[in-house]
């Protein structure tokens, strides 16, 4: 039921607002709206009855595991949550002057100076407000030291076939073309081809390492030679950096610039879909373009850098500071995890998600990469088990569904048929990788023996398979009433 | 180990599974010379209660002033179930609803927003966000670039009147595309943008126009004339994109009914959601609103939820349209846009639904008193005068005739008031000139304490003495 | 799963406790512990997860209807909590000097007031905990005011058939022995039975109105002149006193001392189980012996009575003040109701409930007592439909629960048989006491058609009809690791 | 209207239902003449934003001096993720479980407390709670009375190295029932109890004693020879009453092993569950722990979950042994306690799951250090000394010699420090002296800081210039 359903016409909530309405004075007629906005009309307890009810039709890490590749799920620790909304940080105006802000410039401050350390970059911005949107500043700075340098040919991105979505996505934004390059077998960049693409017209190349494919980039040094050599610039995805913080920085493979999603490696909340925090860092000779605002500090004092002190900035990419919230997040989490923490997470991860493809393997699962170390996930095909029992990857995500797992990420990275690419994360405990695990297994011996339990799966949740064809079709995308 | 549930004995084992005898072994293909050593500048780590002293301290510094600031980011009360629910670890620890049958809490919750945020602005079909309202701006403008058939030119009319902060973000995100954004002066007296002004900067620019952006109310708090202007730019094949301010929606003419009924209204609309529900926050998470005409619906970049049925012809909701999306259409997408703000959209809906069309309503018609009340007190005070004649909502242009802005703040700050925002540097032209801002949180009392300091200040020299002080 | 059953030897929850565990100095071995407690060794996640999943197995008013009569479930608001646990309260050490804890002392003195005047009493103390603690609080004053008269033999406390069982277990926790009087058909007192019981032996009447069987006691004007004139007191159970809210005060009827049960009245939560508060009134003659402490405001500011202030006081009931956090939600409660919203509290409380009555008589039902007007609650008697269909109050309870409803209180007041006590609140909508009366309708026709389906309810929550008799025969009553 | 969501609409509907005119003739039964008026004395309706502000105001005037301060009250540090589950709407508002099936969340995690509870006193029996330290001891006093059917005398010994304030509630509560509690004094040297003393006491009080009561560690922070006492009270036909501080228990020997083995420890074990993840919050709320032997588990009042199996034979959770309580036994039930503080121990119990054992007994042992250091800095002060010679555990009683207690209170708290109990007022015979407690919350800094407040206090005649000024 709709909360829109729950509404009764001349319902008044007035604990929560001005009794009253103060006469609009001023106003010409013409301004003013006619009749009220169509809100539901429900009291307080009917607003918390629903959203309180609703809220536990979701799957959450705070109640399944959640083994969502590429995304990073990991425990979000409640301090983060109640030290970030003290009120002190929560009333403060953005446009407050620094002087009077100083306790949250500290944070900021402390905090940019963290990431440099953690991914060996020489500068952060924390304004970038999601991962694309840091993608966008990386690429935008790209754009913009190839044009001081009066570089103006450079109109290419090159992107393994392998990357997210929002790679090539962002390179059209800042206005270049995208070309892709393959990958190898064994999960490795074609260098090969990666020679044939650049030249000239190369602005420079987006890589995520770990890959997609949840593999190492070996060749990491050659390629960033190559990109180099060919004069361009070289871009660190960092949605995969839980796998190897601590272990070996952005920086030090020889990435110009990056962006690291807070709300995966830091483990600020995802909340059903941000916000996140795309903070982006650079090496020393792209400093001068990084987005606004940047923290400094001068005298043990902090301060917001303006245009003014540099000119050269891409400027702005929201109207204040980014997601300040997300970010104080961030910086709580990293302060509880120290820098001997930092380095546990690499290893744990890494743990668990070797430990759970070896577990794949001798349960009889295919894995996409053979013989390789898993980073922080790896990826399973469903290829042959489509081929044999016509049951597909979401056949078997759904069924998990039932045994009270989330899915991993299927259908991605696209190159990988019938894939599901699983990251337990470095805070889930053996038992619940066990768990999963023989609930994989279970998912294939039915598929087997019957694979009608996954077509028909979810049957436990509060919908059936849900029709999406007719969703796309018989567009319904707002309630009105009849 | 903070957040490692590993026990010695578990890790043995599974290191055996694997087949290797330490962690350190899963590593080997690292290339050993780029292998990290310690990040010597990350502190050690703290136990929680050592963060919650620090991190309590850190708070506390920050200014506890009375805000009458705004400029884009507004203190209004917010009712404590709001967030109470919305950090329910259900809400809080999931991801983005890509698994729809085990995410219908935040999809029926995303498909409310949406049916809410219509109804607010009587536009056809709203996102599930943007980051916020600049960037949702800038986003906007690239959509009326591509929805614009009819036009070639991808120019876009921004007025000066528009939120400086939202017509940087713009340049930026927009820049790239070929998009050529042309400032429209305002009109001196009035404070609003004018059908002249327009149609000279139209003209100057060839006459073909893509779009063109118009805020209510506008950054001076100035009500502009939003009929007239968006039926001309109907009649001239130029699309209109509004940025609004969703609570003000509530009682003043919304997007979707400006200009004649046969043109129903503006084409996009846009604006930042944080006065539904946000907290300042010291700038975020705040959330983008982004809502268009039936006709542009595949035009609209982000996420977007749609009610259907299941295997049972049960009603549930998914994510839908995804075929805009860069996931799915990589480098042909809408935008970039994949993790948006749906933590903050979420409590946004329990806002609205706790509010209601009345409780938005008396909220907004509260601030719009409480700022006459301010404005009414501060130009009584000798050098203190209106800058603009057209109607306000809740904020208001002062210009100080006597001292200069800069230093009237500071004098203000230092009696506890955070007096308003320094016009100064944005628009040099209107001389020494703060955006004063009064929402229903500020008391007559501490209206009355502003306009004291504020007179004070002015008479006293006491900006003199202060900066002597500050020295 | 029992927490235990995560738990797994070694695992250590560093980030919320010292990391390292100080030498216990100066203290002899043989005083110190041998091993370590058997406590769940599991990481927070596990222990978040574990909870947050526990939670989801309870009905409680932000989930469900949940028309228990006799505990007033009205909405919790969300305000009250949030606002009882700012810093400055959580963080008050009881014995905090008074003049470092005005704010918290002027909440209490103004909580103080207003409960004086919407009871009508001269005096309250916030200090008892709960409403039975409250009883005994104004039983044990009674005590102490005969005893201060030296009228000793005063040592019966007499109590209707329908009170509540803390009344007597109270009485005879203070030394009184205890007299039922009789209830009437039509739900009052038997005045003649009244009449014959009492004498030089009374202490007092303990009486709740509305009574337990949701009726307005008509006759307590008569009933205070019978009590008062053989020398007995008259004690005022407020559990119900939602009903009567800003009506009428248990003051003016003639009570010389009453217990509010806040965490009912006043909306605190309920807690699953607690804490409360039974804030006790008195008129002025009992005054000198309320329990401690109380505060007073002297020269506009305020501080806690003491022992030395209150000879005559019967003493404290706890180690400091009460339940404060309690306290606190109850007078921002108030503060939000204020004097126009307390007498709606009354009035909407008693429309939903005779609406419901109305309804259930339409619907078929038989009412416990006919032709009165239902107070804040009323009672259906199913005693024909366990006659003919075998179903008893209990196969009704369960099976609500089924239909998403929590079930009103069973077999309380003990003498109407198969009874079912319903009490909506004011805080519930039409909609919601709609939709329950259908459910019960429903039920009544399963009953008739379909016993089956009500012994074997519940069917839909986490575990079917337990068996109580085992639980208290094999007693299970912790974990033991095997 | 606050809390009430009846529309106009709807009211008419059930009024016509119901058949009457209006909602006052609802109330036609309450004679006319008693009929309240306006409520004058509870002010008008605030809103929410009014409400909200008040608060912040009234919760800022409270102090927020550094706690030095415990006397049966303790500032430990709670996890965040405690009380953020504990108040879920699903455990908040809900009900006593009384259908238990509706209920497994509250069932399961109560059974859990038990677990815990009786894991870490050594007992066998925990209830749900009673509630509070004090209240539950008064109500093991009256167990052990019905409980001991060897003694006839009802005589209880209760050392005054018991808290005084449990010792006064336990007064009040059973003084309905000819209970007499019979003062041990403590021994003046050591800070504890000797079993001379108790001997002495229970030969002049006839030679048959119910019980006794022991608190470990005692309320001057002193550590009791438990097992000597136990052993003997046994050999006596004495029931032992431990009265504990549950967080100490992680390091100190528990009730449940006091003495020798074949007496298998205390009888009854009570204590206050505030230090395991309740805050100070002014006095509460907090809860009473209780718990016995296997063998008096029919005498133990108060709630008691019971694991158990459902109809397919499933494990489930009910209320048990229901037939000592109020409602089922009415007059003759075990107590009449029935509300008992099910939230709090909620907290408590996800506070000890997140602890472990481990992280209690890291913070008792931070507590027990943090306080020796801060003895040790005090007692260097000329005028400051130790009262007691018996080990300590977090608390300890310290003597001033040259200036009364309360005036150096005053000034230490006029320095931002809140410096201890003062004990003049319930133990006279110790002279100015004052009960000092270091949690893991204070900082060496903040230790530094007390001993340097106190050694200005004492040599500055500090304490001489506030007095007078606050006269
Ligand atoms: C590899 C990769 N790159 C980029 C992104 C985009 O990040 P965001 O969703 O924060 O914009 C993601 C997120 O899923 C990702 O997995
Ligand atoms: C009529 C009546 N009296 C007394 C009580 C006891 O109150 P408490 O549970 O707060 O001790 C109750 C509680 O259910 C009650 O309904």
């Amino acid at each position: 039921m709709l909360i829109f359903e729950h509404s009764s016409e001349g319902r008044r909530g007035a604990p929560q607002a001005p009794a009253e309405k103060a006469p609009l004075t001023a106003i010409p007629e013409k301004l003013l709206r006619e009749g009220s906005a169509a809100l539901p009309e429900v009291s307080e307890l009917q607003a918390v009855r629903h959203y309180t009810r609703l809220s536990q039709k979701n799957f959450s890490i705070d109640t399944q595991f959640y083994p969502l590749g590429s995304c990073t799920m990991k425990y979000n620790p409640r301090a983060c949550n109640s030290l970030a909304m003290l009120p002190g940080f929560l009333n403060a105006h953005p446009l407050t002057p620094d002087a009077q802000n100083q306790g949250f410039l500290a944070c900021m401050h402390d905090l940019q100076s963290m990431l440099c350390e953690a991914t060996g970059m020489a500068a952060f911005s924390l304004a970038p407000m999601a991962g694309a949107q840091g993608e966008f500043a990386g690429v935008a700075m790209i754009e913009a030291y190839h044009r001081s340098r009066g570089d103006d040919a450079r109109k290419e991105i090159l992107v393994p076939d392998a990357a997210h979505g929002t790679n090539p996505a962002t390179a059209v934004m800042c206005g270049f073309t995208v070309k892709e390059i393959a990958t190898l077998d064994n999960g490795d960049v074609d260098i090969d081809a990666l020679k044939q693409a650049v030249g000239p017209h190369t602005a420079g190349l987006m890589l995520t390492n770990p890959s997609t494919l949840g593999v190492f980039e070996r060749n990491i040094e050659a390629i960033a030679k190559v990109i180099h050599e060919a004069g361009g610039l070289l871009y660190y995805d960092g949605a995969n950096l839980n796998a190897i913080l601590g272990k070996i920085r952005p920086g030090d493979m020889g990435f110009d610039v990056i962006h690291s999603n807070l709300h995966k490696t830091f483990s600020t909340p995802h909340g059903g879909g941000g916000p996140g925090s795309g903070a982006v860092g650079v090496a020393e000779r792209l400093r001068p373009f990084l987005p606004l605002p940047v923290v400094t500090e001068e005298d043990d004092s902090y301060r917001y850098l303006t245009a003014k002190d540099c000119p050269q900035s891409i400027g702005r990419l929201s109207a204040f500071m980014g997601n300040p919230g997300v970010l104080l997040r961030a910086y709580i989490y990293m302060r509880l995890l120290g820098r001997e923490g930092m380095v546990r997470v690499a290893e744990f991860a890494t743990l668990n998600a070797n430990y759970m493809m070896a577990e794949a393997k001798r349960r009889g699962f295919t894995l996409a990469i053979n013989d390789r170390r898993a980073s922080h996930e790896f990826i399973i095909t469903l290829k042959n088990e489509a081929r044999d029992y016509h049951v597909s990857a979401m056949d078997f995500a759904k069924r998990l569904l039932d045994l009270g797992y989330h899915a991993p990420t299927t259908y991605f990275p696209l190159l990988v048929p019938e894939c599901l690419l699983i990251e337990p994360t470095e805070s889930e405990a053996k038992e619940a990788l066990d768990g999963f695990m023989d609930a994989l297994e279970q998912i294939k011996h039915e598929a087997e023996t019957n694979p009608e339990l996954l077509h028909a799966a979810p049957q436990t949740l509060p919908v059936k398979r849900l029709d999406e064809v007719r969703a796309a079709k018989q567009l319904d995308l707002a309630f009105k009433k009849q | 180990m903070p957040f490692i549930p590993h026990t010695e004995n578990e890790i043995t084992q599974m290191l055996e599974t694997i087949g290797v005898d330490s962690i350190d072994d899963l590593f080997d293909e690292i290339p050993a010379h780029l292998r990290a050593g310690v990040l010597q500048a990350v502190p050690h780590s703290m136990n929680e209660m050592e963060v919650s002293r620090l991190m309590k301290q850190r708070a506390d510094q920050n200014s506890s002033a009375i805000c009458f600031l705004g400029a884009g980011a507004y203190e209004h009360h917010i009712p404590s179930a709001v967030w109470e629910i919305t950090t329910r670890g259900e809400y809080y620890s999931a991801y983005t609803p890509y698994q729809a049958e085990a995410s219908q809490g935040t999809l029926q919750l995303t498909y409310e927003y949406q049916s809410m945020m219509t109804a607010l602005t009587a536009m056809d079909v709203s996102n599930a966000s943007m980051y916020d309202g600049a960037s949702s701006l800038a986003e906007a403008i690239l959509m009326a670039v591509r929805a614009n058939r009819k036009s070639r030119s991808r120019k876009i009319l921004i007025p000066t009147s528009v939120n400086p902060s939202y017509r940087k973000a713009a340049h930026t995100i927009v820049n790239g595309q070929q998009v050529e954004l042309i400032d429209v002066p305002y009109d001196s007296a009035s404070g609003t943008v004018t059908l002249e002004q327009i149609k000279q900067q139209t003209e100057a620019h060839g006459g073909d126009i893509t779009a063109m952006v118009l805020q209510q109310p506008n950054f001076f708090g100035c009500l502009e004339e939003v009929d007239a202007i968006t039926d001309w730019a109907h009649d001239n094949n130029i699309l209109v994109i509004a940025v609004i301010n969703p609570l003000v929606m509530s009682v003043l003419n919304p997007p979707g009914k400006w200009g004649r009924e046969d043109n129903a209204g503006a084409d996009i609309a846009c604006g930042d959601g944080q006065p539904l529900g946000a907290p300042m926050s010291a700038g975020g998470p705040y959330y983008g609103l982004l809502c268009c005409k039936q006709s542009l619906v595949r035009q609209i970049p982000g996420r977007i939820v749609g009610r259907t049925i299941d295997l049972d012809g049960k009603e549930g909701f998914v994510l839908t349209l995804q075929a805009r999306e860069q996931h799915i259409r990589r480098s042909k997408a809408t935008s970039n846009i994949c993790t948006n703000q749906g933590l903050v959209v979420t409590a946004s809906t329990i806002y609205m639904a706790i509010q209601g069309a009345q409780g938005l309503e008396n909220t907004a018609a509260a601030c719009h008193a409480n700022n006459n009340s301010l404005v009414e007190k501060l130009i009584a005070i000798d050098g203190v005068k209106k800058a603009f004649s057209a109607p306000q909502f809740h904020e208001t242009v002062l210009q100080l005739e006597q001292q200069p802005a800069a230093e009237v703040l500071k004098a203000l700050m230092e009696k506890g008031i955070l007096g308003g925002y320094n016009l100064s540097q944005d628009y040099p032209e209107l001389g020494e000139a703060i955006l004063v801002c009064t929402t229903e949180m500020r008391t007559e009392e501490e209206i009355d304490q502003y306009a004291d300091a504020m007179r004070d200040v002015l008479s006293s020299g006491a900006t003199v003495a202060s900066l002597a002080e500050s020295a």
